[in-house]
């Protein structure tokens, strides 16, 4: 007999398992499976930076946290409904997020002796009474799914590694999830291993059953669809997404889109999907490092290419020196820094903001550069045609921010109509009256002819020594140098007037605290602002997608409000810019913990201070 | 040059077009007045470089230098086709991503024994290896010259400079050595003041399809003159320098009376062979016939060990020139099947690939 | 150890003090839990290493093991010495400053392929022409593991992995020929799973007085499994590997009846030779006796060529162990000479070297 | 008969000539005669690029300003009194800056149809009346060195060459220099070429002799000693004094010194200073690159050395992720940008200030710094002692900028008592109760113990990877991760109270504007300061030495003045910081021409500024 089931408007959930669980994968499909089933969602993916820690150790742990709802949400929430956990470093790394009277899964079979000593339960606390205050469902998940299996042809090993799909396979049951698009999966990821396959499926649905069965789940729970717009819908990483933008900018353009680039987390995967895309003419270079990586960019460029070069934090330190040149010879280029923490190596998988005043400074001498950032894993699709744009129109290296929260976390896309995407097409220089000035300059852009090699009289030499403007020649003229340092700096403010002005979201218009921020934060205060409304309070919101040059309105709009709050992963950064930019006395709110941020604690902030206008 | 002419060309040059009417050396002389000390062997080595232009036979538009930074990395500057004057070490990264984005082009790496061996030696040895199609000059004058007088990673040991007034104590590069060692697949060595050999050179590497590497030992003035001369005193040169010419059997000395033999431990040894002596001739038998086709670089290894810091035996010349497909022409053929093949290729539905679904 | 014994120890160690008891390899194992995968080949280098370290006979608090960034370069945190976990690719730089200031350290460096010889080739290269006195451990996998399986610079061509879904086009370097390339004054190769060999491999390198590189053959059981199966399947093993001993014959395969020889070309030709003969033996006249110690790399060079991607023949042991001075001994003894010479060394008279003048 | 002698109170001289012919090394020698004879000084050399550019252009000329008086100066001086020009373009090069009635002394030999034609004059200006605003004094130097030299063993090519030290002899006379100091300096210089020695001794007499005969100059100058305070002096650039300061550290702390560094213009020469030190026992590495260099410095500094790297803009960009693991690891480093014009190659031997901010924030990550700048040539020695001190106290990475300016330009500097330079001995971290803890902190300084191998019981392993404050291990830990983010901070923001509170000089301490500058804008502003107090106007000075953290007392210092202008030879680098510290609406005015300010350019702005408070 079917059981009672029960509405909700959201749910959190988080898997957590040693990180040979297959946590990540187990989140990834639970995810599919909502995201087609229409709820809006958000992930965030959280995993150890080796590749392997010890078994069972609290390093090992690697957690996958997904939030859905009947309504559009903006972060992957702050605190699990419900947590899965695969074994006891797994429950201890976890059990401070979640609330009182959350859902516990604890899978006993891993509850040993040995087991708990390596994390220093002493007992065990499913049985000790430590997690009286939740509701624990103690299964043994393992032994479960090898029961299930028997009579299978895998050896015990794999039938044990099973386990993860018998525990996707309940939670699918629990809440009411659509589970074709996993069986799909599943047969297609082991088309090559026909028995570890079957062993799956027969897990996922040994789940499913255990959870349609037992008595120890009354109630199956039901999130409604979210009512999006109207459209085509996927689910997509910001690594994804950056990806795809650049190719769909290659197209856009008609340039071929050249990637020099270097492996680093968090933003190898955007070189790996780039990879795969060499049926749209894309040319991925592994290069030796980082600078040869933006260096081969940079070559391909001269040539005409859409050149792009993808890294983080301390690879971006290595080509300050190369994009440096690039500002200095005035060609297109699209840096992108997928964020990590810092300083040094730091934590490689975990996020931050900590590069804003890197990416505007991290070179010797005057050179101002646009800079803009991601603010939602999808956004990572806009801007990264935004940058080509400012990139090819003003020939000019453009930096774009991502960071580790929106490379890997995901969202809901709707799918863009492509013919509504813009134009990019540039035009090279042409043959006019020699002898050609390969520094003379578009009066509107400021920007220089982009003249490639294989055009007939156009012949020219670039270098990174000052050169004179108009010629290009070598130049040590006073005159000609300070004109060249501030024709750059002009040429990069003048982007100010071809960006939107900023929006501010202010729904009465009587809000005396404005919110600004930039970047991933995006969801995070967003969801925060809606919940001080919700409590009744004021307060208005902004954020920031373009940081060099800010937009022409940022100015008025600060001194439009009594309070500025600007929260940043850092330490104040975007702060000291607006500082400067407008004297405003604007109020930094920082937490830098490799994580974003919890929005309880930005409502909290935002609270104490529409108190204190 | 017709289609039928077009096609004889190399390999290395089939995908660059070929001049309509035949270039003269100074077409490729620029309007900029040349910065080098009087005495100079880059001026020499710009000299043979421009006049050997015209035989390259790729129109100005095709043909792009890019050097790092160094005196002799002004080169570009003097060069009227594209030109790149780019930082310190970093020209065959730059000239990687040219060449692997535009086969049609004719891509020169300038460099110095400074640019490409100390700040460098990286990009230098990884190009090397990919055998991306870029012709690489390194010109070896033993010192920093730009930033007056440094030692340089081929300077030899105990020589006093700027930066090392009680004598150097690091020991030297050779470049061909570290070349070969770094799987180059052509490997070459000349000297600025012999405007003939060095033309030989360059034709050669142009015609090699992939990377090319050219020590060209260059004389610098001011800060370490005459490093090369008793390769260039009359007196010592034929006696000094082995000129290596594939398929010719290694002869040198005056009378040409030397060759090489290797010894049962895979050294050269130099030994007297009667000046007449053809290869298959008893008295030479044994005695080295050059071959740059070699696969085993061992052979050219051992050539490069001739060399010693005093020169008593330099060779000069092709070392090596092996076939391997270029990094360029792989990649542009992995593109081509992947275009023809059925990935994904059309906007759209990339961004419509994997799970989708329909709201509204 | 006593004052006599201490002075018997190789020029490597001279400076670097004795223990007083001998330590255990447990002595070296630190407090954090090693965080590599099962089955990875790091345990078993790891376990090698600090088994190796007592008969080093160098107090744990004046070894210093130096690392970049990788799986590999975690190794520090897993020893009870002084360590430094740098940043990708530079330990090579870092451990070049501290064993030229400090003599009296055993300065060890852990690197990878990536690490290694991708990013950090150039610090390697020059610390090995440098022949500064610190040893390099390269554990080589054939990947980038820590950054979850990219292709590395010693990744056969054609290597399918997250980076190159359409198999890799670069041709991978041959780690042993380049550090001969480089002038490197001692090398060898080693193999994770042969823990005898290894440990004797380390000790060698410890007594050289210079620059050491060894690269180790490494197993990544997640990204790169089996790499190295050929070498290690009893089946094969026999006929691949080629144990190098200096001063025995090389021989090798089943029964030890296959020995080397030297065309005339230079290269390096596999011979059947009876088992027992001895190297004077008419019969095996001519094939190699293994000397680690000639002046000229050509020998070890053409021996590392024997090297091919299939392990058809795969030298291990030291390919070359020359004597030259290492680098930080010639700085201490500039600084020694210069103190005992003439030169200001007092800071008074150095402010007042030059033209003074007095006022008031 | 002797001549009339008149008395002037400064002069500005410069010496201009083709690169070949020797216009460093007349001016050094006049520099220390005019130092040896106590006038205050201030020197300006000024070279191209290029080792060597094609004889007789513009690029190749290369020219040597002096500023002596009888007073304490501050500048090179704005226009020269006295130009000597040794062909045409030296002439044309230089000319601009001459004000009318000034001294042109030429060589006639030179001004050939040829020569002239290489520079674009139809016409000889010294025959077709162009330079009748000067006092134009043509005289065939060469011919009548010639002439001089006949009988003399050497070449006519040698026998021209002398023709600087005839120069140099003319102008000595003029302003009645002694001579002795360049008579012994040719004695040593050419001891091993007697037959140069003798012809360049020759040339210099007779062209002392020539001035004190000849009608074409009735009158001989004299420029009488400065009253500086009374001590021992030598004249220095600020290379020198750099290297001497760091030798000074070294043995003021009792570390031996070890520089990891790579050439570059304009620091090369601190590295040649240094290599020649190895008495004191300093150990100078030139690395394959300034990654390399930066390398080696950190790890002696793990060793327990002082180590130091030196370079430009270009390197300081490569250097940047290295500083960022220093900082990670709290091991102290001195790290010396001599900045020059930029982006990218630039003008390298061009001076600016540019480089400000890559210092702060060149590198990912929250990665704060101490950062220091020298104000004048031997402000340097001084810098990099305070630079050390800092270092060694805190355990940090330390910034110390220079410029090229100060690198070249030289000044009389009174020796200090070395027993009076400060102690700098650190105490290494001894053996104490196990496990050691190699991340517990100074409670006053927040710096970490020094724990160098060799030592037994503090075997212990650093990491760029983020590391639990105490025990150093490896953490991911996000509170961990927040708390160390937040006490590098607070380390840095520490050391305000370790150091001198900005100093105003307020004559009368009413004036209403302050002019705040740091690094070598010393001199022009300090000039330019006087001038307008001359002129009766109301001026207050500061200069900031410390540039992060700020001396505490800043932000009141700001406050305390109606307007604060900051002259800064770049686009407003200190402003931005500035404001953003303090939200002072400070005026910026920037002038980036690759050279020093113009005191006359600052008189103006600052009188404007004044007429409008
Ligand atoms: C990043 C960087 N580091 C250092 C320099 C200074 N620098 C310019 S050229 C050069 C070395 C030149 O030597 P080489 O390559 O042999 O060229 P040469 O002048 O001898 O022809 C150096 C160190 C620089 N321009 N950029
Ligand atoms: C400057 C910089 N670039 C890139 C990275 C990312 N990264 C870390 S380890 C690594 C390669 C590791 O490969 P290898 O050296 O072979 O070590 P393994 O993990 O295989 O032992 C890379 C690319 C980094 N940490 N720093
Ligand atoms: S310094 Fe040497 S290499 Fe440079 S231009 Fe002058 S002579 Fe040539
Ligand atoms: S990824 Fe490979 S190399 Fe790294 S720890 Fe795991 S098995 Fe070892
Ligand atoms: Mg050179
Ligand atoms: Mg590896």
């Amino acid at each position: 007999m079917g059981k009672q089931v029960q509405q909700l408007d959201r749910v959190i959930i988080r898997f957590a398992g040693d990180s040979g669980d297959g946590m990540q994968l187990t989140g990834d499909r639970f995810t599919q499976e909502t995201a087609t089933f229409g709820n809006d969602l958000s992930t965030l993916p959280n995993f150890p930076a080796e590749i392997r820690a010890p078994a069972g150790t609290l390093p090992g742990v690697s957690s996958f946290q997904v939030h859905f709802a009947d309504h559009d949400i903006l972060t992957p929430g702050d605190a699990p409904d419900v947590l899965v956990a695969m074994n006891p470093a797994a429950l201890q790394a976890n059990l401070d997020d979640l609330p009182r009277g959350a859902d516990v899964i604890v899978n006993t079979d891993e509850f040993t002796r040995r087991n708990l000593a390596k994390v220093g339960y002493e007992t065990n606390p499913v049985e000790d009474g430590s997690l009286d205050a939740y509701q624990v469902h103690a299964l043994p998940l393992t032994s479960m799914t090898v029961k299930a299996l028997d009579g299978h042809e895998i050896s015990k090993k794999d039938a044990e590694r099973a386990k993860n799909m018998f525990a996707l396979g309940l939670l699918s049951w629990l809440y009411a999830r659509p589970a074709e698009g996993t069986l799909d999966f599943l047969q297609a990821k082991f088309a090559r291993h026909p028995e570890i396959m079957k062993a799956n499926v027969t897990a996922f649905q040994a789940g499913w059953n255990f959870g349609e069965t037992t008595e120890a789940f009354s109630v199956q729970y039901e999130v409604m669809p979210a009512t999006l717009p109207a459209g085509t819908y996927r689910n997509i990483t910001g690594n994804t997404a950056l990806a795809y933008g650049l190719i769909a900018a290659s197209q856009l353009s008609g340039l071929p889109l050249f990637l020099g680039s270097y492996p680093i987390t968090p933003a190898s995967d955007i070189l790996h999907e780039l990879a795969k895309r060499k049926p749209f003419g894309v040319r991925t270079f592994q290069a030796e490092d980082e600078i040869a990586g933006i260096g081969a960019a940079l070559g391909a460029a001269f040539g005409g290419a859409l050149g792009v070069t993808t890294t983080s934090g301390p690879g971006m330190t290595l080509k300050g020196e190369t994009i440096s040149l690039a500002a200095a010879v005035e060609l297109p280029l699209v840096i992108c820094d997928v964020q990590r923490a810092g300083p040094s190596t730091g934590m490689p998988t975990k996020t931050e903001q900590a590069d804003l005043l890197q990416a505007l400074f991290g070179r010797s001498g005057e050179c101002p550069l646009p800079v803009i950032a991601s603010a939602t894993p999808a956004d990572c699709f806009d801007t990264a045609i935004e940058a080509t744009r400012i990139a090819l129109k003003y020939r000019t290296p453009v930096i774009l921010l991502s960071d580790g929260y929106l490379a890997n976390g995901s969202e809901p896309w709707r799918l863009p109509d492509v013919a509504g995407l813009p134009d990019l097409r540039v035009a090279f220089a042409q043959q006019g009256e020699a002898p050609f000035q390969p520094y003379r300059r578009d009066p509107r852009t400021l920007a220089r002819p982009w003249a490639i090699p294989g055009t007939a009289g156009l012949e020219h030499r670039i270098s990174g020594i000052e050169r004179a403007n108009g010629s290009g020649n070598i130049s040590y003229d006073a005159d000609n140098h300070e004109r060249m340092v501030r024709l750059r700096q002009a040429k990069v403010d003048g982007i100010a007037h071809d960006i939107p002005p900023v929006k501010v979201d202010d729904p009465d218009g009587d809000a005396r605290l404005l919110v600004l921020g930039w970047g991933s934060t995006y969801g995070s205060i967003g969801a925060a602002v809606r919940r001080v409304r919700l409590g009744g309070g004021k307060v208005a919101q902004a954020h920031l997608r373009h940081l060099s040059p800010f937009p022409a309105n940022l100015g008025d709009v600060l001194s439009g409000y009594e309070k500025v709050l600007v929260p940043e992963i850092n330490l104040g950064q975007l702060t000291l810019l607006l500082r400067g930019l407008s004297l405003a006395d604007v109020i930094p709110y920082n937490r830098v913990r490799g994580q974003p941020f919890h929005a309880a604690d930005l409502v909290y902030v935002i609270q104490e201070m529409i108190s204190h206008v | 040059m017709s289609e039928a002419e077009h096609d004889q060309r190399p390999a290395s040059l089939r995908l660059v077009p070929s001049t309509e009417e035949r270039l003269a050396a100074k077409d490729f002389k620029t309007d900029q007045d040349v910065r080098w000390c009087p005495g100079c062997g880059d001026y020499a080595i710009l000299a043979a470089f421009q006049a050997f232009m015209p035989e390259l036979d790729v129109p100005r538009e095709n043909v792009v230098v890019i050097s790092g930074i160094g005196c002799s990395s002004r080169f570009p500057h003097y060069m009227d086709t594209y030109g790149f004057h780019s930082i310190h070490g970093r020209a065959p990264a730059i000239a990687t991503g040219l060449a692997v984005s535009r086969p049609d082009l004719s891509v020169w790496v300038i460099t110095g024994d400074g640019d490409g061996l100390s700040i460098g030696g990286n990009h230098l040895i990884h190009a090397l290896r990919r055998n991306v199609n870029i012709k690489i000059l390194l010109f070896n004058n033993r010192i920093y010259g730009l930033t007056k007088g440094q030692y340089s990673p081929t300077s030899e040991q105990g020589k006093i400079t700027k930066s090392t007034p009680f004598g150097s104590i690091d020991a030297p590069f050779n470049p061909v050595s570290l070349a070969l060692g770094a799987d180059a697949t052509f490997v070459a060595r000349s000297v600025d003041s012999d405007r003939k050999h060095l033309t030989g050179v360059l034709r050669a590497a142009a015609d090699h399809e992939g990377a090319a590497f050219i020590e060209i030992y260059q004389n610098c003035p001011i800060f370490n003159d005459d490093a090369f001369a008793p390769l260039k005193e009359p007196a010592s040169r034929d006696d000094r320098l082995v000129r290596l010419q594939h398929g010719e059997p290694v002869r040198f000395g005056a009378g040409r009376t030397k060759g090489l033999r290797f010894s049962a431990q895979g050294s050269l040894e130099v030994v007297e062979v009667p000046g007449s002596a053809a290869p298959d001739d008893p008295v030479s038998r044994g005695t080295l016939v050059h071959d740059v086709q070699r696969d085993d670089p061992s052979y050219a290894f051992a050539l490069s060990r001739l060399d010693s810091e005093g020169f008593s035996h330099t060779p000069i010349g092709v070392f090596r020139k092996v076939e391997r497909p270029s990094y360029d022409a792989l990649m542009a053929t992995q593109i081509e099947l992947a275009k023809a093949g059925q990935g994904i290729d059309d906007l759209g539905t990339l961004l419509a690939s994997g799970d989708t679904w329909q709201i509204g």
